[in-house]
């Protein structure tokens, strides 16, 4: 699982990712027994994260809107003010291009910048940072300038918003050549996404599923832990059908795996991609390979969606293993509804294991 | 030629007519008819009980996170009741007063904060934008109904509300930009109420003024108190007149104070002191104006009793309405994406409607 | 081919589009014999279809950089300012997102505003307008306003320009919910497609390959001509492969499956989709059930590009009636090249032929 | 408090030195050294050469589209100069002779417009930014460099080259402000060359000067004679030297005028006069500082002959180092994309160079 390069091999304290199979929580010490856990939120791991950062590297530094004395909307960076000083931990105006087009320039200078935008929804205002530079100054200057820095922002429904606060707009950064995205979608796995976005040298969009930021807790070592960018994990291992998600929506699917093995006696593989750009497409198509069905789950829209590139992928490489059309249980091509409606809209187990149960019907 | 000091034409003033105990500079009140003044008293009340009430149901989950106008009712009442109902109002997040004024019907204000997007759909007859998320976003809104007006030749104005820290997006400068340009007959109202969530007004911007960033577009700037009605009143008037008569854009700057919290979902203590929030709750507008109108004989105890008691109800009224209306189709989320449904769309919303039998939610999940 | 919606029937003077087949030209007055054509080539056609609508509808107003005195820098906007003065078409200060915003506001009104962005590389100033607010307002609003507006804007390679000027990001658009996209091919199609986005009540990309601006002529109807838009039209039938494709690449999708016919005897279907969002999901259908093979071709990234949506349609809707995997021959996950590179870069005909072959030699 | 003036600290002030006959101002002449002077004067003729170059080059089809600086030579020259190694210079795109100073291959500008992207790589050693094409993007940048000194606590400063076009941009505005907010060492140095392509400067922003747009953001602003090295210089030093003691950013306007097209592919006859170009004309920066240097004894027709020669040499050199540099893999534009290429573009690679092989596409096609 653990493939870090030995170019950006931490120094020390470093625990490779332990082997997963489910959402469960890895009880305290259990792998090895020497490394002491902490449970933790989502909110809060991420935060052990950003620490961690600034303690090990001083070129280290976040800039955002309230993320200094108000410790972020979300309070992920809790405490990190106090700790490093307003050098390092910046409180920025209200102007989300200036943000990320400063990060750029700090990135140029030999720091690493993690910026936040305070919604995925407004990061939008800096969508020409992204894509004119960000994605580009390291082939503009043919690698000459690298572009070593992360832009961290939540998305997703979920958490009774209101409107530009609930969307999942993945595949406009996954669109985007010279970008890597990554979603996490437990606690420990990003604190240890975050930390190998941060030392990444390439430049992250590292979007966080709101709606987990304190849905649960999960064991988080207290050492340093990085997970490799561009690796999918097989979280529940099946025979019979693959789901292939990621973020918030990995736990209705693997719920709806769970039901579907017990209701139905179907075997169920889930995927986590983890990193939805650059796609992990040996780990897909190993495991179609092996089910022959598929069901693709995400919450932004169907259109051009992640969910597409994952079925021309399987397309390409493993038609002659497909036994079944592939299902995609997506956000519609429609706008995020205000959040009385968000509960109907967004997909869930029981809408994942009814395509489910299409898929496996199929003949 | 040597070095030399270039004049610029723009000037910046500062206005204040009413002082904040409320004693009018008796050269500068515009004496405005009792009937106008009292209009906005009663606005400027529902702004504040309607406030108070959403923050209770906030708390008691009948409608998500809130934004309050605490503190803010005089820098927005003030100013959209100098519109005409040809003219337009491009609102920001903070004015219920506005919205009620200019014939949204008072629970539009709960719908919007309740999560429904009935909350954003301008009754048949009103013009204007409703409430704009993404801060600054609505200013070249503003600024394009402005210049739509000029390009038809149609004597209208748009007053455009925005926050201090709205200045710093570059859609604030854009607008302001092409408003300069083309002498457009748009009156841009900031709230400085000091505070952009945690961030206060001196780290917004390092300029002395915010009235003063007028200079960088060629028009005029100008700050006012933003809790005295009768400031707001006077320098959104003039501004919107000199619109009219093709005198193009104004910045006003509105100082103010949000008093309450960002949001619900926001904790102040973090991030501002006891004492700054006391010092500007002597600065409240409402009983300011209030003394204002008593001395000039517009108000008395009885009839300060009965519009309150009167707002009340009506508060009350809207309230009610809401809580009748919260009975929706999540499936309408498809049906006003288009004028001209789309095919695709037409399969998704089956596939949707399918969904929602299958798992039982339907009107009023 | 030209079911135009009777409630936006042209008052007058309207003539349906021609039944396709090639992209051979009309010949002048063949069909029906009353009405003149002329020779125009894409800029002129367009410059045409701008010129009737400013002249049949007074609430059209143009608006973009450079488009008044110096009529544009293509010269699509070639003596409007002359005819139609500065009310009506408008030289704007160098600010896309006040562009985009400002025509928002006039589209609010009622107005029809037709903006330019200069070239598709420069709208991402513009994007936040389009995303959070063009895109959003009719449903926002629940209908109660409309937002009929276009947004013209020159995309893809081919013309030696510098960085930013070459690229095609048409998926963003179509992975935006509450756009239409179109992309027209030929002077014709772009007169007709552009003159039915600015009626139409939704908001239209009108994303214009600029390598066809001025590459060939074609007979143009002298009377307004509407095509409607979310149809994508059958250029070539045939019987054993579809090749799917837009833009500039239908010239080269054609070529090669001209070649394939004489050379290899096979024969291929073209379907080009002018309207990328929303798809034309039945008539790629009903050509891959009769095929069962398909080449998809565009220059824009491969990652969620229009090419993944379609393959994902495919295999959702006719799974068992592919008999090889769909190719894409497209632009890669990489930086558009600067214009030495670019040659090289494009998909051709060569590449499409010999990507055609590959799926049609497959058992 | 009545209605009052609010004074603003910033003032805006112009500055010129050397006339537009080349008759310097003996109070403000900075009397620089020789050696630097001469050093602008032969960057301002590098400059005016390698254009000229250019121009024909496009002509001949041996580079694209190009984008001349002709006029605008004392506005680029005489400012890069003040900047060290350690400080960084942000670049537009009509900046020739500061890449030249800079420590970039004169070959480097025939690179980019002849469409290599080796026209972008930086020399090891030198920092500063390539060519941006997105007008203003690279203006952030600037604050973002600059930032990144002041919270490493370095006593560098960023000069950044921005258009008078370009300032209607948000980017100019939000990195302005945080230029402010922070007090980053940034000095913008606006070529105000009076037309953005076919927009005259009065259609591009309603404020009478471009410097006071400074005002906005709580900093200083200047305008310089931008056709006299000597005035920009002077301004530039200062406030560079003002940066790097903490004072601050600065914004300078330098007046100048765009003499040729705004690329080949533009026709400026559609949108300005002969008369106004050859007003201009007469205003040429280099005639005039020759004069200055002749009349300091500096120059004398034989040592002008004897640059303008050397010049031409190092011109020529260029060229022929930029033709033999043509010959480039088209597959390495996977290579750079990133410092750690993914899978999936190491698959995509082999694919696009099994196409290059297949159809004998190969270095130098
Ligand atoms: C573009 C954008 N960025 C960030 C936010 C999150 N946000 C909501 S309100 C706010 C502060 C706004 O400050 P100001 O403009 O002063 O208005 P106020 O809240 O004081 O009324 C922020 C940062 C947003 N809504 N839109
Ligand atoms: C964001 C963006 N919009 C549009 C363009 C197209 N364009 C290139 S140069 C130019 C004019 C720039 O004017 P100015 O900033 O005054 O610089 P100048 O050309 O006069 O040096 C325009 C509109 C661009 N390159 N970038
Ligand atoms: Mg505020
Ligand atoms: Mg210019």
């Amino acid at each position: 699982m653990s493939i870090i390069p030995a170019t950006r091999q931490p120094e020390s304290n470093t625990k490779s990712y332990p082997p997963s199979g489910s959402f469960d929580t890895v009880a305290d010490g259990q792998d090895g027994g020497t490394s002491s856990m902490t449970m933790l939120t989502m909110v809060a791991a991420l935060n052990r994260a950003l620490d961690d950062a600034l303690k090990n590297d001083d070129s280290v530094v976040l800039l955002g809107q309230d993320i200094g004395v108000d410790e972020g909307v979300f309070r992920v960076t809790a405490d990190l003010l106090a700790r490093y000083g307003d050098k390092r931990v910046i409180d920025t105006p209200l102007a989300e291009g200036a943000i990320i087009g400063g990060a750029i320039g700090m990135a140029l200078y030999g720091l690493k910048p993690v910026a936040e935008m305070q919604f995925s929804g407004f990061a939008y205002q800096a969508f020409h940072q992204v894509e004119q530079h960000m994605s580009r100054f390291h082939n503009r200057t043919r690698g000459r300038y690298g572009m070593s820095m992360v832009i961290r922002m939540p998305y997703g429904g979920g958490i009774r918003a209101v409107e530009h606060h609930s969307e999942s707009r993945e595949a406009y950064y996954a669109h985007t050549p010279g970008l890597l995205t990554v979603i996490p979608s437990t606690p420990r796995n990003a604190r240890a996404l975050l930390l190998e976005s941060i030392r990444h040298p390439d430049p992250v969009i590292f979007y966080e599923p709101k709606q987990l930021y304190r849905a649960f807790k999960e064991q988080v070592p207290d050492e340093l832990e990085y997970m490799p960018l561009g690796k999918a994990q097989v979280v529940r291992e099946g025979s019979d059908l693959t789901i292939i998600s990621y973020g918030a929506m990995m736990r209705p699917a693997i719920e709806a795996a769970q039901d579907i093995a017990e209701l139905d006696g179907a075997s169920i593989e889930v995927i986590d991609l983890l990193t939805v750009s650059p796609l992990d497409t040996e780990t897909i198509i190993e495991s179609v390979e092996k089910t022959g069905r598929v069901v693709v789950v995400h919450e932004g829209p169907r259109t051009c969606g992640i969910g597409s590139e994952v079925v021309a992928r399987i397309v390409e490489r493993s038609l002659e293993y497909l036994e079944a059309p592939i299902r995609r249980i997506t956000g519609y091509d429609v706008q995020f509804p205000y959040f009385a409606r968000e509960r109907a809209f967004l997909p869930n187990a029981e809408r994942i294991a009814h395509g489910v149960r299409e898929v496996l019907a199929f003949e | 030629m040597p070095r030399k000091k270039i004049k610029i034409k723009s000037t910046i003033e500062y206005l204040s007519i009413l002082d904040g105990k409320g004693k009018v500079d008796e050269s500068l009140d515009p004496k405005l008819d009792s009937e106008l003044l009292l209009h906005i008293y009663r606005l400027m009340l529902i702004a504040r009980r309607l406030d108070e009430r959403c923050i209770n149901m906030q708390r008691q989950g009948r409608i998500g996170t809130y934004g309050p106008c605490r503190g803010q009712e005089a820098a927005h009442c003030a100013a959209t009741v100098v519109m005409e109902p040809e003219d337009w109002v491009v609102h920001a997040f903070r004015e219920p007063g506005s919205f009620y004024h200019r014939g949204w019907p008072l629970e539009t204000v709960l719908k919007f904060w309740g999560g429904y997007e009935e909350g954003c759909e301008p009754p048949e007859g009103v013009n204007d934008t409703p409430i704009a998320v993404p801060i600054t976003s609505q200013v070249p809104h503003a600024m394009g109904i402005a210049w739509a007006m000029k390009c038809k030749g149609e004597n209208h104005a748009v007053l455009c509300y925005c926050g201090d820290g709205g200045t710093s997006e570059g859609d604030f400068h854009e607008a302001m930009n092409f408003a300069g340009v083309y002498k457009l007959p748009l009156v841009t109202l900031i709230q400085n109420n000091q505070w952009a969530i945690s961030i206060p007004r001196e780290r917004q911007t390092a300029s002395e003024t915010i009235a003063q960033k007028a200079i960088a577009y060629g028009f005029e700037g100008i700050q006012v108190d933003g809790n005295d009605p009768l400031s707001v009143y006077v320098a959104t008037k003039e501004a919107v007149d000199k619109a009219k008569a093709g005198g193009g854009p104004t910045l006003i700057e509105a100082i103010t104070y949000r008093l309450g919290v960002h949001t619900t979902a926001d904790d102040p203590k973090k991030y501002r002191s006891d004492k700054e929030v006391a010092k500007w709750e002597k600065l409240d507008p409402i009983p300011r104006f209030q003394k204002y109108l008593v001395d000039r004989k517009m108000l008395d105890k009885a009839s300060i009793e009965d519009i309150e008691k009167g707002v009340l109800v009506e508060v009350a009224a809207a309230v009610e309405r809401y809580e009748a209306c919260r009975d929706v189709d999540p499936l309408d989320c498809f049906d006003y994406m288009f004028a001209d449904m789309p095919q695709e769309l037409v399969e998704q919303r089956s596939e949707f409607a399918a969904c929602l039998e299958r798992e039982g939610i339907g009107l009023g999940h």
